[in-house]
């Protein structure tokens, strides 16, 4: 019990006096943590995007005049029981032609040159089941989709598709490569700037040990503080992203982190801290050695 | 094991393959005062350090409290030093801390409550004529200030040996003799005491053993020139 | 002279031994202005995609079958000449459908529908001058256009226009907000990790004080430290961001940032740590003072 | 101005509206040999303190080679500094660098050429008997050699005035009489001398005017209770 009251002492009197340079330090790992949160609310704002964009992709069957509604969605319903096939939707012709012009309205002098006689053809709206975005499945499935009765034209994005999965798979390495330096990156920074503060009071470990502190005495204020710098920064961090995101809000519409990567953030936070000290304690701790020391 | 307190068997400390101190053998048992002297260099502070473990020897065995450097266990070094008080010749008071806090160390770091550490620092400062300082900073402190809360920093856990460099170094001869009355009381109550002295007429010859060193060894007392 | 050697050999010497200290400074300092590099590259990039995007945007003016190919010229000769029009380009009739295929391959079967009979209209594409992106010039612009005889619609992208613009104006301020952030944090870090190698020194500057150094021979060492520092650590950012950059290059075709940018870093780096250490300094250089000194 | 070196005039230095010193007059000239003396806490290292212009006087004046704490430019501490040597009672080397950059440090602030710090600084270390630690580092020496570290810092600029606190302190016999040695041949070169110690008696009497502090009030030699 008194040890455990020695010990949350010595870490009050550890950041006793030393407020403005416990504020640069907090300051500091706080500033870190904001240009890592941005990274993260980008990566989760560019990661639904893409997810969506990605859940757009499907095949567009064309069918020929030749089939009537009826038969058609009898072919709806084959198709719907495929393999990696989620939902299929029916598009009449004369839905064709209303979309045709919601979507084009520049070109929509072309219907009208057409006249009331010849309609857009009627299609089949294939979407897909997640994972099977993939060109080589696609190209597969919309084969065996063009060689069912009363097929035409099979449509499914050939022409974007490779572009769209190439841009996607480049953007995820992006995200891990920099997503990597940043972990690295703020982790060296709490822990370098513990380990400055903690050298600078290398004195006190040294005299503590001198008066025969435990060395778990020795450390645990020094790593209490890094755990509770660590964690107060990035709290900081994550408020004031916070607050420049809701700025943002009315510019570019987004969302904010989702709780899980919030408390991720946080843990980083306390647990970078944690090792910084640690690694600062290391050349701090003083043990007797047989071979002189060298300064 | 004897039940010497601190027993030295043939301990050389060399640094760089230059001997500080060489071919070391006594003891120390409870209640006694010894007196290391020397000229400056022998190797006095370097045989203190064996003492509380700051150093260990490159040759020989230092054992101290029942702790031996031969074998340290993880937990040996921080056990030997709560049972040991330090003045050190060069003070080593916190800077950050008051007079009350620096002396207050040794009791905080082995669990004492507050109250208890409240009372035995009270007492001891007063006895050593600093109650009036004890809410000051070390910088604000006098040489001989400073020299008396490193005493008392010593004294304050009841230590069952003190270790004491040049513990008057700073002092006039008025508190030097303070500081050497309150080692011989502390000495009488059963504890040991290691004193470092350039000046080894400080302590009265009756009250203590004396221990020459030079260039590292112990020398016979009556090849010592100065010796009386 | 001799006090210009001493000079620099106070800062060999403030370096000397402290390897580790200095090595984690300049990483620290260098992972810093990675960030801030990535930041500028991105920036940079979004930049020309958006000047070039901004450069496509133009207005569409369709043409009634009764002008010749001939008058259709002389139309846009005269539009050629009013303000805000940089250039413009005769589509014939055959251009518009080779370019309808070509754009809309899953279409064309609209054409063959249409068959031989029918043609697109032709059309005069207007592209404008910088600074004529805004809606209100445009759309003027647009109406006088469309008041010019042998001209059916007129077509400028009022379905999207006026979201790119939105979208590019809130990239800006995102850019400004980020960029400010950064430059503040990144000097913010310089600057602490300065003071506190700096403040770890500061029983070497009481001492030289003590030995009768000038206030300038004490600062020089530091200052200078803290320059190089500075310096060395954003052209290690520049590096390493250079790197990535190249190996990302397969990936996300993207330009590194011009020159007069890299420079730009390079003395935002010395500034800062120049910055960072003079901060240092001030609480380290001791003072005589009437009142006692707060420690 | 007076031709004096230092000159203090109703000089007194409070902290927190406590005294450490008041009311202090005296004169200081080439080639005297000034021994502060008094109990620890009277005040000595407070008056060395203020002829370096480590701190400033809180009433009456204090001028030092012509410079005076009234009107203080910038520069002058710097420049005053220059013409000072001092020891301290806590040494204050720098520990990251040798004896021998150490003692150099005032010659190099100053400008000197290398060569010239060669020759000074290893004729000085020779004097001093510390040549052969020239390349230690100060937490490898024994208090004793760091204390002649920090004289032969104090004099190796050739300055106008040297202040000593306790530069014996941590001394043996034999090497104090070497300082204090030291410190008269310098003074008869023509350097004023100011030496703080709580021993007056290190000091030939017919070679040294004495000034006893007491409770920070200069006081008549007969009312020193210690005083020869
Ligand atoms: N870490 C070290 N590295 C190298 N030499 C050392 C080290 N520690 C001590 N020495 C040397 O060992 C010798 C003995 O030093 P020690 O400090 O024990 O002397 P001392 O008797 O305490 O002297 P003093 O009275 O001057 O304090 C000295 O010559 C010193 O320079
Ligand atoms: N910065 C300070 N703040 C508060 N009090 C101070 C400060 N500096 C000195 N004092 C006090 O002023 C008095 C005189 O101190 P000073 O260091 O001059 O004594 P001294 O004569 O050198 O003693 P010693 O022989 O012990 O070194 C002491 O009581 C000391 O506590
Ligand atoms: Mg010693
Ligand atoms: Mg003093």
């Amino acid at each position: 019990m008194n040890e455990l009251r020695a010990l949350l002492r010595e870490t009050l009197l550890n950041l006793r006096g030393r407020n403005s340079s416990i504020l640069a330090t907090l300051l500091m790992v706080s500033l870190s943590f904001v240009v890592f949160d941005t990274f993260l609310v980008i990566t989760w704002n560019i990661r639904e995007i893409l997810r969506s964009e990605q859940e757009n992709v499907g095949i567009e069957m064309f069918l020929t005049d030749s089939l009537d509604e009826r038969s058609a969605r009898a072919l709806a319903d084959v198709v719907s029981g495929m393999d990696g096939v989620r939902s299929v939707y029916f598009v009449s012709s004369a839905e064709a032609e209303a979309l045709f012009r919601a979507e084009m309205p520049e070109r929509s002098d072309l219907l009208d040159l057409l006249g009331d006689g010849y309609g857009l053809p009627a299609s089949l709206q294939v979407s897909l089941q997640p994972g099977w975005e993939s060109e080589e499945r696609i190209s597969t499935l919309a084969g065996t989709l063009s060689r069912l009765e009363g097929v035409g034209d099979v449509v499914w994005g050939e022409d974007y598709l490779p572009g769209l999965n190439r841009v996607v798979g480049a953007l995820q390495k992006l995200d891990i490569f920099a997503g990597a330096v940043l972990v690295l990156s703020i982790s060296l920074m709490v822990a370098n700037t513990m380990r400055l503060s903690v050298s600078r009071r290398s004195l006190t470990v040294e005299i503590l040990g001198i008066c025969g502190a435990s060395d778990w005495f020795l450390r645990a204020p020094f790593l209490l503080e890094g755990i509770l710098t660590g964690f107060t920064g990035s709290a900081g961090g994550l408020l004031l992203t916070a607050v420049a995101s809701a700025l943002m809000q009315a510019g570019v519409g987004h969302d904010f982190l989702p709780g899980r990567w919030v408390s991720g953030v946080l843990l980083l936070g306390a647990v970078t801290g944690f090792i910084g000290s640690w690694i600062g304690l290391r050349s701090a701790i003083p043990r007797p050695r047989r071979q002189e020391r060298k300064t | 094991m004897s039940d010497a307190l601190v027993k030295f068997t043939g301990v050389a400390r060399s640094y760089s393959d230059w001997p500080a101190v060489e071919g070391i053998d006594f003891e120390v048992r409870s209640g006694e005062f010894v007196v290391l002297s020397g000229p400056s260099g022998a190797g006095k502070t370097t045989i203190l350090r064996l003492v509380w473990m700051g150093d260990l020897p490159t040759a020989g065995r230092v054992e101290v409290c029942g702790c031996s450097s031969d074998r340290l266990r993880p937990g040996d070094v921080a056990g030997t030093r709560r049972r040991i008080g330090i003045v050190f010749q060069d003070f080593r008071l916190l800077p950050d801390r008051t007079v009350f806090d620096n002396v207050a160390l040794p009791l905080i770091v082995s669990g004492s409550s507050p109250a208890q550490v409240r009372k035995r620092v009270f007492s001891l400062l007063a006895e050593m004529e600093l109650s009036h300082r004890r809410a000051s900073f070390p910088h604000e402190l006098s040489g001989g200030e400073q020299q008396r809360v490193a005493v008392a920093r010593a004294l304050v856990a009841h230590p069952e040996i003190v270790l004491a460099d040049e513990p008057t170094g700073n002092l006039d001869p008025e508190s030097s003799r303070l500081v050497v009355d309150l080692l011989l009381g502390i000495v009488r109550g059963g504890t040991a005491v290691m004193m470092a002295t350039h000046d080894p007429r400080q302590v009265p010859p009756e009250s203590a053993r004396f221990l020459f060193l030079e260039r590292g060894r112990l020398v016979n007392p009556a090849e010592w020139p100065e010796a009386r």
